[in-house]
């Protein structure tokens, strides 16, 4: 069974969806290894925050990824 | 103190009428003197043609959630409705109303404001607008972290 | 600048919907992004059977006009409403409306709080209240000229 | 033809009535002496303020009153 991967806002059109099944990877350092490297790249910015299956990431989480785990890749909100 | 119950917090994917809900609020609120609202709309001008909001399910309502238990903690209200928009809207539609019953007039001002300024720059929400046909992300602003600063 | 083209304040004596009043005001302003309103509404509970407010007529109106003025002056804001209850109200009807149009959510927070605090301090209206029979006319608060005093 | 006197908020109680005609009088101050000792002296406390024909007196004003004037009597108002 896949993962799943969300792209909000500016990602989105970047992935070219705002969603994509991808197959799974022990890490989510392992999962953005396997897209495009323009994807990668915007996925990696240090601005851009993750959720894996709706729980927020803090930057020292290395969670190990099982099948059907849903990773969302979160840009700054836009504000006012 | 139970805040849950005495918030009324929504995230609608369907325009909703700001004028209704309002009517409601204060109906249900009978013992406050005073109500402040906040009506935040698709401003009309500047070339926009349309605004598209995104959220993210896991993370936005229990985060609207949240601010509105923070602001019941922190004033003394009657009650707290916070109704935010998701999806695709024109303008002059409504996109967020917030609005807060107090028996004190003061306690009711500082809520909405307060509630307005974390809605804003904490939110899940992504913005898009088009203009010219051209649909083009909102980035943060600067003066929505000022704004945040204020409150200290 | 023309304020006084953009202020709507009314005096009046018989009992008036919020609800229509906001959302007409509301669609006049699709420019502003931001509207904020202040609702007073006779608080149930108490013990207050009724209240009574008193104006004079050719004092009461003209000085909410000048405030409204005033507000314009001091703030960014597309547009500005005032209606005031004058007469006989019961538990829950409202007594004061007060909305601020404005590009910047934070001109028409201030506009609105500060029109309030003049508003209640500063009006010429007189309050009684009936409690258990009695009518009582309503003293002026400390607290008021508190308020006022928040605004330099 | 008489004047009018106007009482406003508490006044009203003193005076028994929110309004009354009254004999003219060349002064504020004689139509207030013509009146109950018990209202003239609530019509002159520091904080009542009075109004001639709708317009605000200043504490040195001292009109000279005509047939047909109107006087407000204006005690604080209730605020909030």
């Amino acid at each position: 069974m896949p993962i799943d991967l969300i792209f909000l806002g500016r990602l989105e059109d970047v992935a070219g969806a705002g969603q994509r099944a991808a197959a799974l990877q022990p890490s989510v350092d392992a999962v953005i290894d396997s897209l495009e490297p323009e994807l990668a790249q915007a996925l990696r910015a240090p601005n851009v925050k993750l959720a894996v299956n709706g729980i927020l990431l803090r930057d020292t989480d290395a969670p190990v990824l099982r099948d059907g785990d849903e990773i969302a890749f979160l840009p700054p909100v836009s504000g006012g | 103190m139970n805040c849950e119950a005495r918030s009324d917090v929504r995230l609608v994917t369907a325009p909703f009428s700001q004028a209704d809900e309002l009517a409601a609020f204060a109906a249900r609120y009978p013992e406050a003197g005073g109500i402040v609202s906040f009506l935040g709309q698709v401003r009309a001008g500047d070339g926009v043609e349309a605004l598209e909001l995104q959220h993210y399910e896991p993370l936005t309502l229990p985060a609207m959630e949240e601010l509105a238990g923070r602001v019941h903690r922190r004033w003394r209200l009657d009650g707290m409705l916070v109704i935010h928009r998701s999806g695709a809207m024109a303008p002059g539609d409504p996109i967020v109303l917030v609005a807060a019953a107090a028996r004190h007039r003061r306690d009711a001002f500082a809520a909405a404001d307060f509630a307005m300024d974390h809605l804003k720059s904490e939110s899940w929400f992504w913005k898009r607008e088009k203009k010219d046909g051209a649909w083009r992300w909102i980035e943060p602003r600067e003066q929505d972290l000022e704004d945040i600063a204020r409150w200290g």
